[in-house]
């Protein structure tokens, strides 16, 4: 705490100040602010009850617009300058809220009540306005103006929680030379030992952290992350910690003028995890148990000495431990008038009982709170004396036996015993156990590479933790859900037995705090509930993370742009300052249509489209993917993947070819060229490149390892120029090559390997327009240079750039297959006419068995015919159809359409059932739930049937 | 996140790789039955314990290889070259 | 301001992919002892011979026949593999911001190279001097996506 | 069985709710049933509901190795749809979306169905010609869609980003699509069914089966032989563990399908949104958690838990769709043990083991299914014939490769 600097901050609109190092939580305290919420069912007026992220009361909002972040643990948010920070329930305000009036008729809004009821007319009419009632704060109003970062680690040693136990087991293990990592959740490395009092190895606490760290921050393979919450253990031990960045640094707003990530989520790979975590101090459970001015004894102790700050000023101590005692000796010497410790146990120990004794305060042995009474502000406590097997009050507060007691007093502080913080190793597998004497759930058996340390190893033995007097309904189990002993009772009645039922019927444990103040009661009033031992029962399953995660953090920066990858073409420069209108098309960034100034899409892709039935157009089809295949085996290889035989491909030549699943289904098309036997150039879609290379290699290395092939993919290696068109010939013989591309000499599904403009080059007669195609393959680099020299070769010729519309537009004229488009994850060869080829291959290849399967020999499959309207108006693709006789269902639909760009008429193709034994019939076409149009089957293409334009 | 040892990498993170679901399954010839046919095209072993598996180091060496794996621990016994025999592994879990 | 040099490896350096097609073992000694190249080892099928001094065409034509002979094939990919150099002290948590490989020295010296995952793509990481110092090589198309990544991740404070 | 109503609540809460009853009763094993179900999940308490109630089928039991609801249909995102592509599947689940629309009332428990509509959203030309496939498909059914535009996506869900790394072009909605509570449904079967006579049976793992001639007669499990000729397994992510003791093999895969949710903050989400390409799926839950579904990690386990991997590729998806929920924080992320099957459909039917059933294989989506899944089992088990709704679920259907592809058919890989 640094005194001499004062921070400004407003809670609820009024404005405050605390001291540099305050906690958020500390400095409203210190403020006397006692009510920080309401509570979330009942909303009952609640303060703090803890000092740590255990905290189920001080859950507040901080800031406000798109920067606002609800459900913030008012004790681990360091306070900054201007902090805004607010209560997310009461209205019209925490000290006064109407919502009140849901207390005082509790007993109807008991566990599962929302099932019970609200059926008629239908659950959703009451929706909106229980959804209202259920929710704490606000989401953000727009895009958070922070950011994050991921950060991966390795290290020998993890070490969480850097307390006086974190700090000697990074040491030790330092000392080996391994490469430690020391993540603590504060911002300070000391844990208790930094305000508690106690020494370490009879040093001052102070001393010997300072000495410690010094030691670690000397040792080069140690490092140490402060501000970082480990928050959950995944397979292989790999950890995830969250750092809080910029709140280290005590900036707040403005955060556009830092660079720094508001959190940093490490990934942490260790070979051996030590968990230094300490213990989570839990409550006593007894009636109206849940007033504000009811903390832990521990907490109130760390208020004290930490940050100066006394949790009252006539303060009762209830406690079933020895560890409350240390806070009454604090309390006393600050001037704070104890008004004595009411002890669970009986006897209580030796120990504590003297020095008590010696500090004069009055020990109440065997004692349990059975009462409060205080609204906004506890004012009286009642005590009472527990029989010998604590199941009952020999005589309570009110009353007149021995024992009995009414204590007048504005703070209670209680200790309900330690329960190691676990979560950790039960996310790495291991499984935790009620222990008896400690009230605390314990490690059962070891997990590999995981280990305790200090506090989160100990246990400590306490007494009696519930009263078993008071009314049910009042006596809280889960704070921020509203969970109440009554609740459970309840569920046991109606056979919500297992605790798994009982945690989803009643929520305990599923609030934002996940039970770290309520598991371990829970076990303890079902038990007593049941009549059995609470060693007898399972907690709840214990899951990531272990204190909430921002979702910002855990995305990184894996947003927007950096979301997916993306990838550009090797003369994206060049289309984009050409009008390219980009799009993405899988991974791929590619020009959709050149657009002139004024111009539509459509009028665009139409006029690109028409220039290449009329002249010529350039297609940058880069992304075509390129496979190299060589060795002796190469052609034997790729044989078993066509449903065309290869084995008569003749060099130089290519085929086109589908690739099957085994399953049958249509994976792919593309082109195989055999440059020579050993060498052969496999094309595939864009989209398919990666799968169709990973496909060859798992076969190439699982299936077929005696066959003599390596793959290499070359997509990005070469730029990938298509001219087609009638002026093909003509625009590309005026650049300077050295290969014949006369029509004898190089005739359509050849190819050529020779140089143009002086640069390496392949050249394939393919054609996916139609027309008569060069599909001319530079290096990557060369691509610009060629394109550029193709257009001005052929200026004067009309030829244009064409896009993926135009292009997918002429295909579809010729009925050429798009796969993805027409095809979809059933589609088999026949379906799309290639039944015949996959038929007459005699060798066998990936999914030829498939084929014979009765599925795919029915005649009523969906297959792809053409459509022409007959109605004269476009296809909408998408649309369904029925063919005659039909009255419902779908007997099949529109996959591609357009208005074809020579005789404007409005085409497609269309999957339809039985579809090739229906040509000539006239069907219906549906969109949109009516009926748009009649259509006739046709055979296509709807261009150039007899396939000469190919030619030139 | 598993930790999958690469026989020729070491180990590496699980987004490395990709799975390829059950190890030693022999393609029947073209010539079986659709029965034999059909069980070899979806029936696959869904062991609870030691599993034997495929996995390819897709984002390293680009090399498949077997492994056995609990899938009740994720526990990776063992991992061996395509084309090596099962080895004889009794589930420790 | 940040210790870090990110720069993109001019165009016109050597990259040959060299894959075998046999099931044994092969080793590469005469191959890289004939040409200035070195060669960075991929997988146990396959590596990437770089040159400064030759260009792709250059260096493909010293290997493929020699390769050949051995049950390998040599591919030139100048064209289609971009590289990236990364220097300075925050190089290395740069690297850790989008990939889970151990970079550290002990794991790592100069000398290692490895693909890896980094940024969701694959890139050959590859150690080249202990400043450190890295290459990255990765698919040309990704190019720009990747320097964005990486130019946004030096954007953030690093640590 | 006490009836719920708000009346009653009030008169039960007047007298410290002291006069609630269980809300089903916890059955010991008997030595023999007319029809064991195995697994008591959804599937399995309603198939039992209907058969006493709808086949008058007295001696039922639900045998559960843990707690009833502890498997998928107790930690499923709560998506309830009928928007499927091809007619054999949109007509079973439509049934199924009906008989939600009338199951509180019928079975007296509030399963607070949510009817607020389901965006599927496009993100790029080709998405949406596969959407008005798709949407048309629906529609040729009988079963309501309509296609929306990135305008009317944003006023259904005002937090939603439309220009994102892949931007929002337009969708398809299905309105009487929404979410119904999980657990709900479960206890709701259960009580009703115990109400019947069925005994549920916790705690019992059926361990193996007596089967004779390739005829069932009895089930043993980890509380003893039971004496039954007529068995179902509704047992999820154990199916190939169970029919594997019946000597079956399935074409299943057991994966770690994952959800998560944020902290409950104030309603902010009144719709769900899908989106396949992005990868996730966003609601609001009546509590107020943003509950965001995840994917399977790929490979088999029986872990029930979730990884970093899968963990960072939602979030990174839901705020892609939601950058405002970026400062919301996660307060859960778990996993369910899903059956994969081949075409992404379920099994459903009869067994080459006479007397013996099968109910699974519903992978990723099958709460939405449990009510016609019961209805159609119950029917099947009671006539000895597959219900017509079920017919091509058969596992028959792997011998003849007619399969029911949704995810294939839809042209978005699952
Ligand atoms: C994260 C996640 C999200 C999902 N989201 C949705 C969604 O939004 N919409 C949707 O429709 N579906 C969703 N699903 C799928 C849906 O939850 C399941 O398909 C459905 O719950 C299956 O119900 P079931 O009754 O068949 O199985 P389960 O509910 O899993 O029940 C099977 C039961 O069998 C028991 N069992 C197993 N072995 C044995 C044995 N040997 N003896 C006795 N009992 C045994 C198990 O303990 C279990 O209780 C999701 C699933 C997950 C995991
Ligand atoms: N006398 C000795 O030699 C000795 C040795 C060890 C401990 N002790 C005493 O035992 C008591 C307990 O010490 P301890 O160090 O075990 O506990 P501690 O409570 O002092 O420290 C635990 C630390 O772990 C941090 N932490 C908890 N969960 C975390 C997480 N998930 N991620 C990151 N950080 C997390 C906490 O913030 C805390 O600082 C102290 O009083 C200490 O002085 C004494
Ligand atoms: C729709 C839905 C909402 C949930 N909301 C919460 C919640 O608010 N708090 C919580 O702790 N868990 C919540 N859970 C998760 C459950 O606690 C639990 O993790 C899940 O049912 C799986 O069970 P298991 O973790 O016990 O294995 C929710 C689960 C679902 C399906
Ligand atoms: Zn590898």
């Amino acid at each position: 705490m640094d005194r001499t600097r004062a921070i400004p901050f407003q809670f609820n609109g009024k404005r405050f100040e605390g001291f540099a190092g305050d906690s958020v939580a500390s400095a409203l305290l210190a403020n006397g602010v006692r009510v920080v919420g309401r509570s979330f069912k009942f909303h009952r007026p609640r303060g703090l009850l803890s000092a740590g992220v255990e905290e189920p009361n001080g859950l507040l909002t901080v800031g406000d617009g798109a920067a606002r972040t609800a459900s913030v643990r008012a004790p681990v948010q360091m306070l900054v300058p201007e902090l805004d920070v607010h209560s997310q329930a009461g209205w019209p305000s925490v000290d006064f809220d109407v919502g009140r009036a849901l207390d005082f008729t509790a007993s109807l809004w008991q566990a599962g009540f929302y099932n019970k009821t609200f059926i008629w007319p239908s659950w959703h009419a009451y929706e909106p306005a229980v959804r209202r009632m259920a929710g704490l704060g606000r989401a953000p109003d727009g895009p958070d103006p922070d950011r994050y970062e991921v950060r991966n680690m390795h290290c020998d040693v993890l070490v969480i929680g850097g307390g006086a136990a974190g700090l000697r087991e990074a040491i030790d293990a330092a000392r080996t030379g391994a490469r430690v990592v020391l993540a603590e959740r504060e911002f300070q490395f000391g844990g208790e030992t930094l305000w508690n009092g106690s020494g370490v190895d009879g040093e001052p606490g102070n001393d010997w952290i300072s000495r410690a760290l010094t030691g670690l921050a000397a040792m080069t393979e140690v490092r140490l992350l402060p501000g970082s919450t480990a928050v959950g253990i995944y397979d292989d031990r790999v950890t995830v910690l969250v750092e809080r960045v910029a709140e280290a640094s005590g900036v707040s707003g403005a955060p556009h003028r830092r660079r720094a990530p508001r959190e940093r989520y490490w990934i942490v790979r260790a070979e051996r995890i030590v968990l230094a975590t300490g213990a989570i101090e839990q409550p006593l459970i007894f009636e109206n148990n849940d007033r504000p001015g009811i903390m832990l004894a521990g907490a109130a102790r760390q208020y004290l000495r930490r940050f100066g700050v006394a949790v009252g000023s006539r303060v009762l101590i209830a406690t079933n431990n020895d560890s409350a005692y240390a806070l009454a000796k604090d309390l006393k010497e600050a001037g704070v008038l104890v008004l004595g410790i009411a002890d669970s146990r009986h006897p209580v120990p030796i120990e504590p009982s003297t020095a008590a004794a010696s500090l004069g305060i009055e020990v109440f042995p065997g004692t349990i709170p059975t009462g409060t009474a205080g609204f906004s502000r506890l004012k009286t406590v009642w005590l009472g004396r527990l029989n010998a097997d604590a199941s009952g009050i020999v005589s309570s507060g009110g009353g007149t036996g021995a024992g009995a007691r009414v204590v007048a007093c504005d703070a209670l502080a209680v200790s309900g015993g330690f329960t190691p913080a676990l979560q950790l190793y039960a996310h790495a597998g291991g499984a935790l156990a009620y222990d008896p004497s400690s009230g605390a759930l314990l490690p059962v058996h070891p997990v590999p590479g995981v280990t305790a340390a200090g506090g989160a190893a100990q246990s400590i033995p306490a007494g009696p933790r519930m009263s078993p007097s008071g009314r049910p309904g009042r006596q809280w189990v889960d704070l921020l859900h509203d969970v109440t002993v009554a609740d459970l009772e309840l569920a046991l009645r109606e056979n919500f037995t297992s605790m798994e039922h009982l945690k989803r019927y009643t929520t305990v444990g599923m609030a934002a705090d996940q039970g770290k103040t309520s598991t371990v009661a829970t076990l303890d009033v079902v038990a007593r509930l049941r009549g059995i031992s609470p060693s007898q029962l399972k907690h709840t399953t214990m899951r990531p993370p272990f204190v909430p995660v921002t979702l910002g953090a855990i995305a990184g920066r894996d947003l927007g742009e950096r979301f997916a990858p993306r990838r550009e073409l090797p003369m994206n420069a060049w289309h984009a300052a050409h009008g390219a209108l980009f799009h993405d098309y899988g991974e791929w960034r590619r020009p959709t249509a050149y657009l002139k100034p004024g111009e539509t899409r459509e009028g665009a892709v139409r006029r690109e489209a028409m220039a290449v039935r009329a002249e010529a157009g350039l297609f940058d089809g880069s992304p075509l993917g390129k496979l190299e295949i060589h060795g002796p085996d190469a052609v034997e290889f790729l044989d078993r993947f066509y449903i065309n035989d290869l084995s008569t491909l003749k060099p130089m030549r290519a085929r086109y070819g589908l690739m099957l699943r085994e399953s049958g289904v249509i994976f792919d098309d593309g082109t195989v060229t055999l440059l020579a036997p050993d060498h052969l150039i496999v094309t595939t879609t864009s989209g398919g490149a990666k799968n169709v290379f990973r496909w060859l290699e798992e076969w190439r290395q699982c299936e077929w390892p005696d066959l003599r092939v390596a793959i290499i993919p070359v997509t990005e290696q070469w730029a990938t120029i298509a001219l087609a068109g009638p002026k093909a010939r003509t625009v590309l013989s005026r650049l300077d090559t050295d290969i014949d591309l006369s029509a004898a000499a190089f005739p359509h599904l050849g190819s050529r390997m020779g140089h143009l403009l002086g640069f390496p080059a392949r050249i394939f007669r393919v054609s996916f327009t139609g027309e008569l195609t060069y599909e001319i393959n530079v290096p990557a680099r060369a691509g610009q240079a060629v394109w550029e020299a193709l257009l001005s070769a052929g200026a004067g010729d009309g030829v244009q750039p064409l896009g993926l519309d135009a292009l997918l537009l002429l295909r579809l004229e010729k009925g050429f297959l798009h796969i993805g488009t027409d095809t979809d994850g059933t589609t088999i060869p026949d379906d799309v006419g290639w039944g015949k080829a996959a038929a007459n291959k005699r060798r066998d290849f990936i999914g030829k068995r498939s084929l014979l399967l009765p599925e795919n020999t029915r005649t009523d499959r969906h297959q792809l015919v053409g459509l022409a309207n007959t109605d004269g108006a476009a296809f909408v693709i998408g649309s369904h159809l029925r063919v005659p006789g039909s009255a419902h269902g779908s007997d099949g639909w529109i996959t591609s359409a357009c208005t074809t760009v020579l005789t404007n008429q409005p085409v497609g193709l269309a999957m339809v059932r039985g579809g090739r034994a229906r040509v000539g019939q006239e069907v219906e076409v549906y969109d949109l739930g009516a009926r748009v149009a009649r259509a006739r089957i046709v055979n296509p293409p709807f261009v150039d049937p007899a396939g000469e334009r190919m030619n030139g | 996140m598993l930790r999958i040892p690469c026989p020729h990498c070491g180990v590496r993170d699980e987004p490395e790789f990709v799975f390829g679901g059950p190890s030693h399954i022999a393609r029947p010839e073209s010539s079986v039955s659709d029965e034999v046919w059909t069980d070899y095209l979806f029936m696959r072993e869904n062991r609870v314990g030691l599993h034997y598996e495929r996995w390819l180091h897709a984002y390293g060496c680009g090399r498949w290889f077997n492994a056995v794996r609990n899938t009740l621990t994720h526990e990776i016994l063992e991992t061996y070259l395509m084309g090596d025999p099962r080895p004889p592994l009794t589930d420790r879990s | 301001m940040v210790d870090l040099e990110l720069s993109v490896i001019p165009a016109g350096r050597a990259i040959v992919n060299l894959k075998t097609w046999m099931r044994a073992p092969v080793s590469l000694p005469s191959l890289v002892s004939s040409v200035a190249a070195r060669l960075l080892t991929l997988g146990p099928d396959e590596w990437l011979m770089i040159s400064d001094s030759l260009d792709g065409p250059g260096l493909h034509g010293a290997v493929a026949a020699l390769a050949r002979s051995h049950g390998m094939v040599a591919v030139d990919l100048s064209q289609g593999i971009a590289g990236l150099e990364l220097k300075g002290m925050a190089a290395r948590d740069l690297l850790a911001s989008g990939c889970g490989l151990d970079l550290h020295p002990r794991s790592f010296p100069v000398g290692c190279c490895t693909r890896t995952r980094l940024a969701q793509l694959a890139v050959v990481i590859e150690c080249t001097h202990s400043e450190p110092q890295y290459e990255l090589y990765v698919g040309g198309s990704y190019l720009p996506y990747l320097k964005a990544w990486l130019e946004d991740a030096a954007n953030c404070e690093l640590k | 069985m006490r009836h719920y109503s708000f009346l009653n609540l009030v008169r039960q809460a007047r007298r410290g709710n002291a006069g609630w009853e269980p809300a089903w009763r916890d059955a010991d094993p008997r030595s023999s049933y007319d029809v064991v179900v195995i697994g008591g999940g959804g599937h399995g308490l309603a198939t039992a509901y209907y058969l006493a109630r709808k086949h008058g089928v007295r001696r039922v039991a639900v045998l559960e190795r843990g707690w009833i609801g502890g498997g998928n249909s107790g930690r499923n995102t709560q998506v309830v749809r009928s928007n499927y592509f091809h007619s054999t599947s949109s007509s079973f689940y439509d049934h199924s979306l009906k008989l939600y629309e009338g199951l509180a009332a019928e079975l007296n428990f509030n399963i607070m169905l949510s009817q607020r509509g389901l965006v599927q959203l496009a993100h790029s030309d080709h998405e949406l010609e596969i959407a008005r496939r798709w949407c048309n498909a629906i529609r040729m059914n009988g079963i309501d869609t309509d296609m929306v535009t990135p305008a009317e996506i944003k006023a259904l869900a005002p937090p939603v980003n439309l220009n994102g790394r892949f931007p929002v072009v337009g969708g398809f909605i299905q309105r009487r699509a929404g979410i119904a509570r999980h657990d709900a449904v479960v206890w709701g079967f259960a009580r009703a069914a115990s109400a019947l006579g069925v005994d549920i049976v916790q705690n019992c793992e059926v361990t193996g089966f007596d089967i004779a001639g390739g005829r069932l007669r009895g089930i043993s499990t980890s509380r003893g032989a039971i004496a039954a000729d007529r068995a179902v397994m509704n047992v999820a992510g154990y199916a190939s563990h169970l029919a594997g003791a019946a000597g079956l093999a399935l074409p299943i895969t057991t994966m770690a399908l994952q959800a998560m949710v944020t902290e409950p903050i104030k309603p902010i989400l009144d719709v769900l949104l899908i989106s396949a390409t992005v990868h996730a799926y966003v609601s609001q839950s009546d509590r107020g958690e943003i509950v965001i579904g995840a994917g399977a990690d790929a490979y088999n386990t029986y872990a029930q838990r979730g990884g970093i991997p899968q963990q960072r590729a939602a979030i990174a998806a839901a705020l892609e769709m939601f950058p405002s929920f970026s400062r919301l924080k996660l307060l859960r992320h778990w996993a369910g043990r899903v059956d994969i099957t081949p075409d992404t459909s379920p099994i459903m039917g009869p067994t080459p083991v006479e007397g013996l059933y099968i109910n699974c294989g519903w992978g990723t989506g099958g709460f939405k299914a449990i009510p016609a899944g019961g209805d159609t089992m119950a029917h099947t088990i009671a006539t000895g014939r597959p219900h017509p709704l079920i017919e091509k679920f058969g596992l028959d259907r792997f011998k003849t490769g007619a399969l029911v592809d949704e995810g294939a058919a839809a042209g978005v890989a699952h």
